[in-house]
C-alpha cells in the first residue's frame, strides 16, 4: 500500500474540502461557491487549506481532482460535501487510499438528501450546508487512521424457502462447488409454483419445468435439504452465522423409508387438504403433498391421525403395512434441532394468497360456486382432485358461463394497496384454460389489463381470439339472489349474478354466470415480521422485506450477509423470481470467493487502566462481547463479537470504553462544529 | 417571548440503520421540511450519551431530536430500549436545569418512513419555536425544583 | 368545482366503477357517480349539477365503503345536491323540493312532521297520486302511527338563531 | 348501564312500537335511558342535501345538549339508523375537520351552546345491547324462548356503514343481530340481503326504484324461509311494512312478510304482552307468524354423521372463517 501521509495532530492538519454540485441536485438549492468560499476562509483556522466546488465529485474527473490535490498540497484529511455516505463513502475512501491518505481520514457531509432535496429556502439551505461542513471538518480532525476489519467468510450458504427462487439460488451456489443448506417449511420443495397447472405466457406445464430443478436440488451432493423444517434462531454476523434449524417430526424415518406409498394407500382417514389442494381436494392423514414431491417422503398429520386424536393410540394401519425392516413409521419421533455455521443467508420465503373471505360481498365461503384462482389451478391440473376437468362445486356439472374477477384484494386501500403484478396474466391464463376445457362463455372483469412482460400482451391477444369477454369495471358484488322474479325466470335457479358497472358502456350490469373465479392478489407471508426479526432485517409498512436499495440493489438487505430473492421482497412473476435467485447466488459466490470481508472498523475497547470495574456496561451487550475479568477486576470486550453499536461507550461513567469510528471526541467536535456561530466573525468579503 | 423571526436550531441524532435512512428516503422522495435540524449519524441510538444532548444544548442548540429504530427492530436487537431509558432519565435532569423537557424529543423511524420522519421534524420545529430560544447558559435555574415529597432523613429514620 | 368540502380526493379516482356497480338506484341514474367524477374533472359543471344521480342517492354508503381510493362518495353527493340548489340547476324541480319541504318543517317546528311534508310535496308535484296515498295515510292514522298536528320544540328561538348563523357562515365558508 | 337517549322524530308516532317495546324491556336489561331534553330533528337524509354546515349545526345542537345534560355517562344512543348516523357523522367530522369544528361551534354560539367533539360516544341501540349488555345477559332474561320462529335479521345500511368509529364487525356481513336472535331462542335464517338498502326516501321521489328494492328484500326473506323480518330502523320498518302493501299493488303480488323491531322480539322473549310491545300496529299482521313460537316441540338439530367423502362427491366447501 502506498506510503501514508503522516497524520499530524491538530495545528498542522491540511484538510481539503470539496463541495459537489451534483449537477443541479445540490447547486440548484445550495450556493455551492459560497459554501466552498466559507470553508476556505472561515475554516482556515481549523486546518482547511483548500476548498473547491465541482460539478460531479463522484465522477472520475472529480476523484482525480482530489488525488491531484492530495499529492500537490500534501493534504492529510478530506471532506466531501455531497450526497449520503451510504452512496459514495466507499468511493472517496478509495480515492484517499489510492493517494496515500488513510481512508478513514475522509468524511462525507450530506448536503443533498439532508439539505438540497428537502429545503426550498435557498439562503437557509446554504447556511445549513455551511454548518454541516463546519461540523464535518471538526469531526474529521478527530478521526483516527484505522484499518478495515477482515472477517473470514464461511463457505457454506443457507437458503430459506424451497420455492422456485430458493431452488434456483441453491442450485447456482451448489453448482459452483460450495455447500448449501436449503430449509423448506413444507413437506416438499416446489412452493406455490408446484400448485399451478400451466404457466403464462408460454402455457408450459408448471410441473414439467419445475420438477427437474426440484429433483436436481433434491439430489445435489452439495445441497443439504431440510424439508418440513424451520430456522429457529440466527446468531453471529456476516461470514459467521450460527443457525439453529428445527426439523419438525415427520413420524417417518427418512433413512429407511423407500417412498413406496403403501402407508398412504392403506390409511383410512381422508381429510380436506387446504394446503396444497387449496381446499378443494382431499388427502390421507399420512400423505405426500403431491406426486412429484421432493423428497419422496410422506408426512403424518397428528391433528387428523386417529393414533394421536384422543391419544388412544388406535389404528396404526400405516405401521402394519409398511414393508421396510425396521419399520419406518415412528409414532414417537420428536423434533430435532440442528445447528449449522453458514457465511451468507438467502431468504426466498415467498408469498401468501389474499384471503378472499375478507371481501364478503364476493361470497367466497358462502356461495358454493365461488372459487379462488388457486382452487381453479388445482382443478385444471391433471394430477388435481378433478383430474383436470373444470367443474362446479357439485363435482360433476361443467359451467356454461364463468366470471373471472381481477384485482381481488389488490389496488384497494381497504385491503392491499399494491398491485400484485401477475394477477392480470394469471387471470388471462385461467380464462384461456377454462375456455379450452369447457367451451364456456368467459367474462373477465378488470380495471386495467396489465401485461408488462415479454410475450405477455401477445398472450392477451390470444385470449381475445379465444372469444373471452372483457368487461372493464371493478365488480361490486356477487349474489345468488335474483333482483326480481323476471330475472330469476330468465336465468334459472343456481345462477350467480355479478353486479358491476361496465364503465366503458356506462351502465350497471348484472351478468348471470354459473361459476365465479376470484383472482386473488399476492400478500406478504403472514409471519414476515417475525421472520424479519429472526434474520435481523426490516419489513416495509405493507410487510414485504426491505431491500438495501429499491432500484440499485434489490437482492441485498441492509444487514450484511442476508439477501432476499423472489416474492419475499414484493410480487413478481416466475422469470423475475428465478433471475433474483441467480442474482443472490452470484452475490454470495462473490463473498465466498473473496474468502473474507472488510468490515467497518467500528468497535469498542476498554482502557484497562481507566476501568474501575463498576460493571455497569456488563449487562448492556446482547452479543455477549463484554466480559468481566475476575482476577484483574476489570472488564474486557471481545473485538470479534463486538458489533460496534456503542451503547457501552455511552454508558461508561469513567469514559474508559473507547469507540473507534464514532468516538466521544469525534462526536463532541461535530456538535461544536455544527453549532459554531460564524456571524460574530467579520465576513471576509 | 416568541417573536415571529425566531428560527430554532435543533441537533438531530440519527441511527445509521433506520432513522438516518429515513432522512435519506425523505430526501430521495423530495419531501420538504423546515431546515432547522442538523443531523449527526451514529451507529445506534444506544450510542447517544446524554452528555451529547447537554453538550448540544450548551453549545447553543434550542432542541435535540433523538431518532432510533422502532422498538424490536434495532439492528443491534435491543439497544434502542436503552436509548429510551436514558431519555426518560434525561427528562428529569432537564427539568431540574429549568429546560422544558419538550426540547429533547425521542422518536422512532424505520428506513421506510421518510415521510413520517419529515413530519416529526416539522412538528418538533414548531414546538421548539413556540418554546422560544433556549440560550441555556443565560437561563436562571428555578429554585424550588426539588419535589416536596422527598422526606427529610430524620422523619424516615424515626 | 373540486372545492367540494366532501373530500378533495376526487382527483384520486381511478374510474374503476365499483361505486356505479354497488349503487341500488344506479340503473335509474343518468350518470353513475363514477361518470360524475369524470365529468367534474372534465369541468362539465352544468351537466353534473343537472344530473339526477345525487338526488337518487339513498345514502346507503355502499359506494363509500367499497371505494378502493377511499373517496367519501356519499358526502360528495350531498355537496353536489346543495350546490345544485344554490346554482338553481337540477334535473326536475320535484327532487330538491322534497328536501326543501323537509327543511322548512324542521326550521318551523324543530322536528319533522310526516303528514305535512307528504301532503305539501305531493300537492305540488304529484297531485294525482295524492289520492293513491290516501289508503296508506288512513292505515297509519288507524294504527296511531301518524300525527295530525306538528309539535314544536321549546328551544325554537335558540335553534333558529343557530341555523341562521350557520347559513350565514356557510355562505362564506 | 346508563346512556343518554336521542329518540328522534320517527319514534314519536310512526315508530311508536319501537319506543314502547324499548321502554318495556328497559328494566329487564337494566338499561337506564336519560332522554335529552328538548332535542330537535337530526335532518335525516334531507337537511344535509340543502345546507351542509347548517345540517351539522342542527345535529350539533343535540350533541351540545347531550354533552351539557350528561351525568356520569358519555354514551349517547339512538334507535333510528339515520339519527345515529347523523350524530356519529357530525361528531366524527368535527373531530377530523378543524375548520368545520370552528364553524359549527360559531353557529352554536349564537344559541349559547358549544360542542367539544369526542366528548359524547355515539352508539346505536343494537350495538349497546349486543356488545355492552351482552348476549348472555339477554339470554339470562329470556322467559319464553322463541323456538320455532325463523327470523331474517335486517340491518339496513346506515348503522353498519360507514361506521365511523368501527363499532360493527363487518360493513357487508354483520352477525350481531343474528346472534341476539339466537340468544332469544329464535332461528336466524342465512340471508345475504341483510345490509341491502330499503329504498330510503325513494318511496317518495322515485317509487319505482323503491318498490324494486323492497320486493327484492321481501322476496329474499321469504325465499330464505323467514317467518318475519326484524329491523332496527323506523324508516326500514316503514318501507318494508307499510310500503309492502303499496308494492303488492304495484307488482300485483301478494307478499305477506311481517316486519317488527328487534326490541319487540326481545319483549316477547321476556314475556311482555303484545300490547305493551306495540305489536299489532304493523300493516302486515305479525300475529300469524308469532303464533309459531313454541308451536311444535323444538326439533333437536340432528348432527349429520360426517361420512367419509368418496371420489365423484361434491368438492369440499371453504368455511366462512
Amino acid at each position: 500500500m502506498a506510503k501514508q501521509n503522516k497524520p499530524e495532530r491538530d495545528g498542522q492538519e491540511r484538510i481539503g474540502v470539496y463541495v459537489c454540485h451534483c449537477g443541479t441536485n445540490i447547486a440548484g438549492v445550495v450556493d455551492v461557491e459560497s459554501v466552498a468560499k466559507f470553508a476556505a476562509e472561515d475554516l482556515k483556522d481549523r486546518g482547511v487549506v483548500l476548498a473547491r466546488d465541482y460539478t460531479f465529485m463522484c465522477s472520475v474527473a472529480g476523484q482525480e481532482l482530489i488525488e491531484q490535490d492530495i499529492h500537490e498540497q500534501q493534504l492529510t484529511r478530506v471532506v466531501v460535501a455531497a450526497c449520503s455516505p451510504h452512496l459514495h463513502e466507499k468511493t472517496f475512501r478509495g480515492v484517499c487510499e489510492r493517494s496515500g491518505v488513510n481512508p478513514y481520514l475522509s468524511e462525507m457531509a450530506s448536503i443533498r438528501e439532508h439539505v438540497a432535496w428537502v429545503h426550498t429556502d435557498k439562503a437557509a439551505a446554504t447556511a445549513k450546508a455551511k454548518a454541516i461542513v463546519s461540523g464535518t471538518v471538526e469531526r474529521v480532525l478527530k478521526n483516527d487512521p484505522l484499518e478495515a476489519i477482515k472477517v473470514p467468510i464461511d463457505a457454506q450458504t443457507l437458503v430459506v424457502g424451497g420455492g422456485i427462487a430458493g431452488i434456483q439460488a441453491a442450485l447456482e451456489v451448489a453448482e459452483a462447488g460450495y455447500e448449501v443448506v436449503l430449509v423448506e417449511r413444507e413437506a416438499s420443495l416446489g412452493g406455490h409454483m408446484a400448485q399451478f397447472d400451466k404457466t403464462f405466457p408460454t402455457l408450459d406445464c408448471a410441473a414439467c419445468i419445475l420438477t427437474p430443478k426440484m429433483a436436481a436440488a433434491g439430489s445435489h451432493p452439495k445441497i443439504h435439504l431440510f424439508t418440513w423444517s424451520e430456522v429457529e434462531k440466527v446468531e453471529g454476523y456476516v461470514g459467521n452465522y450460527t443457525v439453529t434449524v428445527k426439523k419438525k417430526p415427520r413420524y417417518v424415518d427418512e433413512d429407511i423409508c423407500t417412498g413406496c406409498g403403501i402407508c398412504v394407500e392403506k390409511c383410512p382417514i381422508l381429510v380436506v387438504d387446504d394446503k396444497f389442494e387449496a381446499g378443494i381436494g382431499y388427502r390421507k392423514a399420512i400423505y405426500w403433498p403431491f406426486a412429484q414431491a421432493v423428497p419422496n417422503l410422506p408426512v403424518l398429520d397428528t391433528e387428523t391421525c386417529t393414533y394421536y386424536v384422543g391419544g388412544k393410540g388406535g389404528c396404526k394401519a400405516c405401521e402394519k403395512f409398511c414393508p421396510t425392516v425396521p419399520n419406518s413409521i415412528k409414532f414417537d419421533q420428536k423434533a430435532e434441532r440442528v445447528t449449522l455455521r453458514v457465511g451468507n443467508i438467502i431468504l426466498a420465503t415467498g408469498w401468501d394468497l389474499f384471503d378472499a373471505r375478507r371481501i364478503p360481498q364476493y361470497g367466497y365461503g358462502r356461495l358454493a360456486n365461488v372459487f379462488t384462482n388457486l382452487e381453479l389451478e388445482r382443478m385444471c391440473n391433471a394430477a388435481g382432485p378433478t383430474g383436470g376437468k373444470v367443474v362446479m362445486r357439485d363435482g360433476q356439472s361443467a359451467p356454461k358461463r364463468v366470471a373471472i374477477i381481477h384485482c381481488v384484494g389488490s389496488r384497494d386501500r381497504n385491503y392491499n394497496r399494491h398491485c400484485s403484478a401477475i394477477c392480470c396474466m394469471q387471470s388471462l391464463k385461467l380464462a384461456h384454460l377454462v375456455k379450452e376445457r369447457t367451451g364456456a362463455e368467459v367474462y373477465n372483469f378488470y380495471i386495467d389489463i396489465r401485461t408488462p412482460g415479454k410475450e405477455y400482451d401477445e398472450f392477451y391477444q390470444r385470449v381475445l381470439d379465444d372469444g373471452v369477454h372483457f368487461v372493464r369495471g371493478k365488480v361490486a358484488e356477487v349474489t345468488d339472489i335474483p333482483f326480481d322474479p323476471a330475472e330469476a325466470s330468465r336465468n334459472g335457479s343456481g345462477a350467480l349474478y355479478v353486479q358491476v358497472e361496465d364503465t366503458l358502456a356506462g351502465l350497471q350490469r348484472r351478468v348471470p354466470v354459473d361459476m365465479v373465479v376470484l383472482s386473488a392478489g399476492l400478500e406478504p407471508r403472514r409471519d414476515s415480521s417475525e421472520v424479519g426479526k429472526t434474520f435481523g432485517i426490516a419489513c416495509s409498512t405493507s410487510g414485504w422485506f426491505i431491500e438495501k436499495h429499491a432500484k440499485m440493489d434489490p437482492i441485498a438487505t441492509m444487514t450484511e450477509g442476508v439477501f432476499i430473492a423472489g416474492c419475499a421482497a414484493g410480487p413478481k412473476d416466475i422469470p423475475a423470481s428465478v433471475s433474483q435467485g441467480s442474482a443472490a447466488a452470484a452475490r454470495v459466490l462473490n463473498y465466498i470467493r473473496q474468502g473474507e470481508l472488510a468490515l467497518e472498523p467500528v468497535r469498542a475497547s476498554v482502557l484497562a487502566e481507566q476501568c474501575s470495574g463498576c460493571r455497569i456496561c456488563n449487562g448492556l451487550c446482547p452479543f455477549n462481547a463484554i466480559s468481566f475479568i475476575e482476577e484483574r477486576k476489570v472488564t474486557e470486550i471481545n473485538a470479534a463479537l463486538c458489533q460496534g453499536c456503542g451503547t457501552c461507550v455511552a454508558a461508561c461513567p469513567a469514559g474508559a470504553i473507547q469507540g473507534t469510528g464514532f468516538s466521544n471526541e469525534q462526536l463532541f467536535a461535530q456538535i461544536e462544529g455544527l453549532l459554531r456561530d460564524f456571524s460574530r466573525e467579520p465576513e471576509v468579503v | 417571548m416568541t417573536d415571529a423571526t425566531f428560527e430554532p436550531v435543533i441537533i438531530g441524532f440519527t441511527c445509521n440503520w433506520c432513522s438516518y435512512r429515513a432522512a435519506d428516503l425523505a430526501g430521495t422522495a423530495r419531501i420538504k421540511y423546515p431546515p432547522n435540524v442538523r443531523l449527526i449519524r451514529v451507529m445506534c441510538s444506544g450510542r447517544i450519551d446524554p452528555t451529547f444532548v447537554l453538550k448540544a444544548l450548551s453549545e447553543g442548540a434550542d432542541g435535540v431530536l433523538i431518532a432510533g429504530c422502532h422498538p424490536g427492530e434495532c439492528h443491534y436487537l435491543e439497544q434502542n430500549y436503552k436509548a429510551l431509558r436514558r431519555h426518560r432519565l434525561l427528562q428529569k435532569t432537564l427539568a431540574q436545569f429549568g429546560i422544558e423537557p419538550a426540547r429533547v424529543r425521542l422518536t422512532w423511524a424505520s428506513a421506510a418512513e421518510g415521510a413520517l420522519f419529515a413530519e416529526e421534524i416539522a412538528a418538533m420545529v414548531d414546538e421548539v419555536k413556540a418554546l422560544g430560544p433556549l440560550n441555556w447558559p443565560a437561563r436562571p435555574v428555578p429554585v424550588a425544583t426539588a419535589p416536596a415529597e422527598i422526606p427529610v432523613l430524620g422523619e424516615v429514620a424515626a | 368545482m373540486a372545492s367540494t368540502p366532501g373530500n378533495n380526493r376526487l382527483d384520486h379516482c381511478i374510474q374503476c366503477g365499483s361505486c356505479g356497480g354497488s349503487c341500488p338506484s344506479g340503473p335509474e341514474m343518468d350518470h353513475t357517480p363514477r361518470r360524475l367524477f369524470a365529468l367534474i374533472r372534465a369541468g362539465e359543471r352544468d351537466t353534473v349539477l343537472r344530473s339526477n344521480a345525487p338526488w337518487y342517492c339513498v345514502s346507503c354508503y355502499y359506494c363509500t365503503v367499497r371505494c378502493p381510493q377511499e373517496i367519501h362518495i356519499t358526502d360528495v353527493m350531498y355537496t353536489l345536491k346543495s350546490m345544485a340548489i344554490k346554482a338553481g340547476l337540477f334535473h326536475d324541480a320535484a327532487l330538491p323540493d322534497f328536501s326543501e319541504t323537509f327543511v322548512d318543517y324542521v326550521e318551523k317546528y324543530g322536528r319533522s312532521f310526516e303528514l305535512g311534508i307528504a301532503t305539501r310535496f305531493n300537492l305540488r308535484h304529484h297531485p294525482l297520486s295524492l289520492a293513491g296515498m290516501a289508503p296508506m295515510g288512513l292505515g297509519m292514522l288507524k294504527r296511531g302511527r301518524m300525527d295530525l298536528t306538528p309539535h314544536r320544540i321549546d328551544g325554537m328561538a335558540q335553534l333558529t338563531a343557530i341555523l341562521e348563523k350557520a347559513k350565514a357562515l356557510e355562505g362564506t365558508s | 348501564m346508563k346512556a343518554l337517549f336521542y329518540p328522534g322524530c320517527s319514534m314519536q308516532k310512526n315508530a311508536r312500537p319501537y319506543l314502547d317495546s324499548l321502554l318495556a324491556i328497559r328494566e329487564d336489561i337494566d338499561l337506564e335511558l336519560q332522554e335529552i331534553e328538548d332535542w330537535n330533528c337530526c335532518g335525516a337524509t334531507e337537511y344535509m342535501s340543502v345546507h351542509r354546515v347548517a345540517a351539522h349545526s342542527l345535529v350539533g345542537r343535540n350533541l351540545a345538549l347531550a354533552q351539557d345534560q350528561a351525568r356520569d355517562t358519555d354514551v349517547l344512543t339512538a334507535g333510528c339508523s339515520a339519527c345515529y348516523l347523523n350524530l356519529a357523522k357530525t361528531d366524527a367530522q368535527m373531530r377530523e375537520d378543524a375548520r368545520l369544528k370552528v364553524t359549527v361551534n360559531a353557529a352554536l354560539a349564537a344559541g349559547g351552546l358549544e360542542y367539544k367533539p369526542g366528548s359524547m360516544k355515539v352508539r346505536h341501540l343494537l350495538d349497546l345491547v349486543c356488545h355492552d349488555i351482552g348476549y348472555e345477559a339477554v339470554k339470562a332474561r329470556v322467559v319464553k324462548p322463541l323456538h320455532g320462529l325463523k327470523v331474517a335479521a335486517y340491518y339496513g345500511c346506515q348503522v353498519v356503514r360507514p361506521d365511523y368509529d368501527g363499532h360493527w364487525d363487518n360493513h357487508e356481513h354483520p352477525t350481531s343481530m343474528d346472534k341476539l336472535l339466537a340468544a332469544l331462542g329464535a332461528e336466524p335464517v342465512d340471508w345475504a340481503l341483510k345490509t341491502q338498502c330499503c329504498g330510503g326516501h325513494m318511496t317518495v321521489i322515485g317509487p319505482d326504484v323503491a318498490f324494486g328494492l323492497i320486493r327484492r328484500l321481501i322476496h329474499g326473506a321469504q325465499e330464505a324461509g323467514a317467518d318475519l323480518v326484524v329491523t332496527l330502523c323506523p324508516m326500514c320498518q316503514l318501507n318494508l311494512d307499510a310500503y309492502q302493501v303499496e308494492m303488492n299493488k304495484h307488482f300485483h303480488t301478494d307478499y305477506r312478510v311481517p316486519v317488527l323491531y328487534f326490541t319487540q322480539l326481545m319483549g316477547m322473549a321476556f314475556g311482555k304482552t303484545a300490547k305493551d310491545l306495540g305489536i299489532g300496529k304493523e300493516f302486515v299482521a305479525a300475529a300469524p307468524a308469532l303464533a309459531k313460537i313454541q308451536a311444535e316441540a323444538p326439533k333437536v338439530a340432528e348432527t349429520k354423521r360426517k361420512r367419509r367423502p368418496k371420489p365423484g362427491d361434491a368438492l369440499p366447501m371453504p368455511g366462512m372463517e
